[in-house]
């Protein structure tokens, strides 16, 4: 199993701070969810973070088993 | 306090907070640890009383908020020469009149200090990895950065 | 006190202090008295420890400095829309560690924070009537101001 | 009588901080004082305040019973 972190509002389209997923392909993880947050997850404003490293690109990421695969949307601090 | 929490360098120590902390005794501290420095900066960040706020959630995210925080340390330190410089951010749910963040830049030169301060808030605003969202009488609403925020960032080059 | 040494407006509270006083404690009282600003920035001017001087002293000139230092506050919130603003000075001797000026600036963004204590820094440095000597081992020596001050202050236009 | 208000180094020139003078004309009270230290109050840096005001010309200020006059070298605080 990998695991999907969803943070901000993305926990609130979600309807939960993160969710277990079979390992595999990301395009596949993907393709399993609800479309309504798949597309939300895709935004354009949505940067991922795999085991806490920024991804540049998501083409070819395959999660393997213990892997958190992080969607972080537009940050506010302070 | 876990130790993922806290890093202290000779000069910078950078904590999330994951309960309220008193920002009176944290600047206290500082100026009592820095009395070489001829300026401290200090910025105290803090949810607004009266404004229709009931509360106020930031939520960080483990593996990358603090690590995040002390390369922002990292990089003042290497633009101004400060001697001292104490970064303290809140995660978690705060009522009005609770401290959000602090920020003490301890320098020989004032402008230094104040440079030093002013750079780490506009980079904790709109640069950490921190979510923000707002409760009023609407109930919770995120809250994303403002245009002004990028634009203070861009100050920096 | 003497009255002459103390003015409160709404807003501003400024105070030429002749004798020490404890900023930690100033800072902590403004701050309580603040809960409505979303930013405060304070600046902290102490003498240095370590750096060879024994003592330094700030003269006053009683008929123009304490109206001079409200003039700046005055115009300072005029700037800027702070909802607190603080100056504390010092004259008299000082020692290492010793406090000596103070700025508090309250506001609802932390932009027009920074900006006014930032901006009565620079005026208190080199535009106030204040004079500095210090106390190394060659003895007294008085302090003109740096080319760099008369920089500081040209930002303000 | 009036009165000489020295500060900051002029202090050290003069030897004190202040100085008690016949009022008048203040050229003529300056004539009056040790002229290394009346070269000194006249530098182009030193700015006058007569009973709490900035001069912008001391030509033709007289000096009357009660009156203080200042003379004030660069400033430096913070």
């Amino acid at each position: 199993m990998a695991r999907l972190v969803f943070m901000g509002r993305l926990e609130d389209v979600a309807g939960m701070g993160e969710m277990a997923v079979q390992a595999g392909p990301v395009e596949q993880v993907l393709a399993g969810l609800d479309p309504a947050l798949a597309v939300e997850l895709l935004g354009e404003k949505v940067r991922m973070a795999l085991n806490g490293k920024l991804l540049t690109d998501m083409g070819g990421v395959v999660l393997v088993e213990g892997d958190e695969l992080a969607f972080l949307p537009p940050v506010s601090g302070g | 306090m876990n130790w993922r929490f806290c890093l202290r360098s000779a000069v910078a120590e950078v904590r999330l907070a994951l309960s309220p902390f008193d920002p009176a005794a944290e600047i206290a501290g500082f100026n009592a640890r820095h009395p070489h420095a001829g300026g401290i900066v200090t910025f105290l960040g803090q949810v607004r009383a009266g404004g229709g706020v009931e509360a106020l959630e930031l939520q960080h995210y483990a593996p990358m908020t603090l690590p995040g925080m002390e390369e922002l340390a990292r990089i003042a330190q290497e633009r101004w020469p400060v001697e001292g410089l104490l970064i303290v951010h809140r995660s978690g749910v705060m009522v009005p009149g609770d401290a959000i963040v602090l920020v003490c830049a301890a320098a020989r030169h004032r402008r230094d200090a104040f440079a030093a301060a002013d750079f780490a808030m506009d980079h904790l605003k709109s640069e950490s990895w921190f979510w923000k969202r707002e409760k009023a009488a609407q109930g919770w609403r995120w809250i994303e950065p403002r245009p002004e925020d990028h634009e203070d960032l861009s100050r920096w080059g």
